[in-house]
């Protein structure tokens, strides 16, 4: 095992990741912001380097500070968290060039998967399936025609080049498609300067889903079962749970051997999550992340494996401990994610933290750095901590929840515990299934 | 016997005093008019995690901080590994009691291999060097005082 | 007298600094005109969980409590059930006004199906009854005030 | 289910169940000294009572004030927690008469527990393994050598009347058990007035082995598997695991099922504990505790099984929602117990605790009453939290325990952190299978 290894983060997950190291018995590099001199991930970890200024792109996403911080040190290899370089692919070959191992998949997996646009075509050549769609432009309305009906209406065309919201319109018939198709052209000629025109489905309310993948290099390509982060707002995951409500057993099955065959021939390596729209009891794969997800707790609760632990370990080489058959997951878990934000403007709220005081008990998993007295930066993200809670069923989970928001304190900043309350308590989210514009619908009325 | 009155301290203020550093959670309030003057201070009853955790978890080294405020530090502008001299053997390039101009090499940070010369920003004599050759150093760590 | 007067502190310009320190999270705070000059200062902000759990958690009916360090308060022996009148449709024991001794039974208070004729142990007239008829009552809780 | 709960306890014990009615949707009812208005269970409870001044005959063991307290509250039911009134049968016999439901067992088998002596015969009636020893009083010296033969030596001769370390003598042989039978019975009867002398089996370095059992009114007699609690000091579990290392699971196996058939038999209902001394790969049942223990969530952490969940269940009439099969017991779980104490002379350790700071994160589990700016009173028990970690396997339980002990923060009294970092540091218990004896015999080169 790595004797020593540089976090390459800040907050919860730089925590977090401590941890797991301590667990393992790895010293530990923390690598910190001239902000963060007092920041919990650097009072916990072994050593600390302090990496450059506060903004990111000179402390947290500076690439040669931090290869130059394992060199000081003596850190074998560098765990990037998520976010920050923790999908840069150019910062995973440059830890490869200097014979530090980065905890994550080959840097040709992160570059492939980078590109939203490759990773849905090889994702296809998987088997796994994608927004069905026109396999390039369409030539003239006879073949716009020909394509949607294939596809099935409604759709969507889509300016090739377009974006902002321009150069889009969902059709739902035949006629709507003529109508519209010259109107589009004319759009995406005068705002891009080019006609291509593409046409997707159009999903309208779809469910975020997304399955989590472990591989090592032994062979080993397995699925953690699923999660389900629909409730969103502004693309932002606000709650996430697992298992995900509502969807048929056996299409879940068949989508998780798709993805660990899929996994298969890429030849993976690590930890991954396959992102799906999901609508009309069909999925369609959206992107791939090559790195620890925020919500990776509700997986280890339900599955008892520590996916940061053995994230570390199949990146020094070691095998899986378990195979496909023994991973069983167990209750339902809930991810309450807290933010440092205003709850009317959702602006973030940075300041001193007079008073900090978890939930605890039965079930209740708190990832948190903050603590009483701690200051909370402007700088960086408003992430302050991760509420987990997990029951036997899905209702016993909710209930746990919300028992757990009631207990804690955060005084001194505001924080986003009374939109979960409202969350977990709406008719809505307990019929479980929401899509991913519910929650912005029925915000104001939670 | 007149005298001895004098000098006897009148303890209902202090009592009132008090009673306001309690009401309102405070460590030190003093008051004073014509007559008198007063003040009280208690130290802090509530450790900060600061304090607690130095001592619970483990204390930062703290020379490394010493100077990080002193207007005479010419800091560290990033992280890597101290040379004093320009190759081993040679001499080093300033010392203590030298007088540098700015812009003049003082030393030089190795980082992923490339050597980078840091040059003062300040005009003065070399106080102390607060570093040794080939010491891994972080990011605004002083290096040397000018002055 | 007159110097009675002079070295009583003036409580009013204290709270009044405090606000200031609270609206504006500060820790420091001084004042001062050709009369009289005051400071205060409050080494953390970090609020005690008192406060905090108070305000988050859910605030304790605070009218139990206030008259609990009155001298003149009677305070139940037991949790359970008060009566004020020998048996329903019969005068209240005592009514505010009224003078009572020591030994005089002023209420009743059932706990588990037994009557405990509840005595005073003061002596003077009833200032306030705190309880009303078929109240629950914790212990300690106080019943009713004489003086 | 009921709609209101009483209580009847303080502490984490207090929190713990409170947190459990409220995820089952059940009112609340506090109980409290005049100490204890500020104490958490106080807070978090939905109503408070209380009940009496500070000493426990005259607040917690006062079962009048408490059924008072019930009347004028409204509760259906008290739940006695541990300690207290938990194992007072004539305190479950008067809520019964009063039409309120003890949470925990018919007050018929609390009694009958609770003799000791009663209670190992009882148990040898159903087949649970007790200490050998002589059925009644030895007649004479032959009598005493067949019997002791019969037991195998090292065995130990006890005044009946004996107590206090007198009138007791461990003979290893039938030379030693001639010359020891007159010096013990002159013994008994100068001390004692009573020549009565039993023959038992000497145990001398057994560990404590205890098997948690679930009962309802529905037929069901389920066992959660064993616990470790052999570190002790002066009779005082310190530190207690499950499962329990270095054991045949054959032979818990067995003892399993003697347990619960030993429950049918008697048609036992609720939580109960038998505990047992293990050496030299045998059970000798000790006592049964007829009442939650202190050590429940290692074994939640286990079983998954929320074990004051189901107690209320159970008490309330319903069924167990799970079977004996689907039971199946993962990983490996340690609680700490936190006391406050002085680290040198073990005396109590009351004051005001100025900054708390817990440890989180995965596999971390935290049972306490405190909060920053809490005062400890002097008047109750010294346990201030349990700290429970749970891992993929008993190294890890470990390990995890080690670096929350490193994480958590307790200033302004002291406690016994640092003996659980020596306990958990240790090679004997690293090894596993210490004897009750261990901790005492070690406690000052650990």
């Amino acid at each position: 095992m790595f004797d020593k290894i540089l976090i390459a983060n800040r907050g919860e997950i730089a925590v977090r990741i401590n941890r797991a190291c301590q667990e393992l018995g790895i010293s530990t590099v923390a690598v910190h912001s001239e902000a963060d001199t007092e920041s919990m991930h650097v009072r916990i970890a072994d050593e600390s380097v302090c990496i450059g200024p506060n903004p990111v792109n000179k402390s947290y996403l500076n690439a040669h500070a931090i290869i130059s911080a394992c060199e000081i040190t003596g850190a074998q290899a560098v765990h990037p968290g998520y976010g920050f370089l923790s999908e840069n692919a150019s910062f995973a070959k440059m830890l490869d060039d200097h014979k530090l191992t980065f905890i994550g998949p080959k840097y040709s997996h992160i570059e492939m998967m980078g590109d939203k646009i490759e990773a849905k075509k090889i994702m296809k050549k998987f088997g796994v399936p994608v927004v069905p769609g026109s396999e390039g432009k369409i030539i003239d309305e006879a073949d716009a025609v020909a394509t949607s009906e294939k596809i099935g209406f409604p759709v969507l065309l889509k300016a090739s080049a377009g974006g902002g919201g321009r150069g889009m319109k969902v059709v739902n018939n035949k006629k709507e498609l003529k109508s519209a198709l010259p109107i589009i052209k004319q759009e995406a000629i005068s705002f891009f300067g080019n006609d291509a025109i593409y046409i997707e489905k159009f999903i309208d309310s779809p469910r975020h889903i997304e399955v989590q993948i472990i591989c090592d290099t032994h062979g080993n390509y397995l699925h953690l079962h699923e999660r389900d982060c629909s409730v969103q707002r502004r693309n932002q995951k606000v709650l996430e749970e697992a298992l995900a409500p509502n969807i048929e057993e056996e299409k879940k099955q068949d989508l998780f051997k798709t993805c660990t065959n899929a996994m298969k021939s890429m030849g993976y390596l690590g930890l991954g999550t396959l992102e799906f729209l999901f609508d009309g009891n069909e999925f369609y794969f959206m992107e791939m992340n090559t790195r620890l997800q925020v919500e990776h707790p509700i997986t280890e609760m339900l599955t008892r494996i520590d996916l940061v632990r053995e994230q570390i370990c199949v990146a020094h080489g070691d095998k899986i401990f378990t195979n496909q058959e023994n991973i069983k997951p167990l209750g339902h878990s809930i991810e309450c994610r807290i933010n440092a934000e205003n709850a009317s403007d959702f602006k973030p709220s940075a300041g001193k933290i007079k008073m900090y005081h978890p939930p605890a008990g039965n079930g209740i998993r708190l990832d948190t750095f903050i603590y009483s007295g701690y200051n909370v930066p402007h700088y960086y993200d408003n992430l302050l901590a991760k509420l987990i809670t997990t029951g036997r069923t899905r209702n016993h989970a909710i209930k746990r929840a919300l028992r757990a928001l009631n207990e804690i304190v955060i005084d001194g900043i505001q924080t986003n515990i009374d939109l979960h309350k409202k969350i977990l308590s709406s008719p809505d989210f307990k019929n479980g299934g929401v899509a991913i514009n519910w929650l912005e619908q029925n915000i104001n009325i939670l | 016997m007149s005298d001895k009155k004098k000098k006897q301290i009148d303890t209902k203020p202090f009592e009132e005093l008090v009673k306001i550093l309690e009401e309102h959670n405070l460590t030190e309030a003093s008051y004073s008019n014509n007559d008198f003057s007063i003040s009280i201070s208690r130290g802090t009853n509530t450790a900060k995690y600061d304090d607690v955790a130095r001592e619970n978890i483990k204390p930062k080294e703290d020379e490394k901080i010493d100077f990080k405020n002193d207007p005479r530090a010419i800091k560290s502008p990033m992280v890597g590994t101290v040379y004093l001299q320009p190759e081993p053997g040679a001499n080093k390039f300033v010392n203590p009691g030298d007088q540098v101009k700015s812009g003049q090499t003082l030393l030089i940070v190795e980082a992923m291999k490339t050597m980078n010369p840091i040059e003062s920003t300040l005009q003065g004599k070399v106080i102390k060097i607060l570093v040794e050759n080939e010491q891994a150093v972080e990011f605004g760590q002083p290096l040397m005082l000018i002055g």
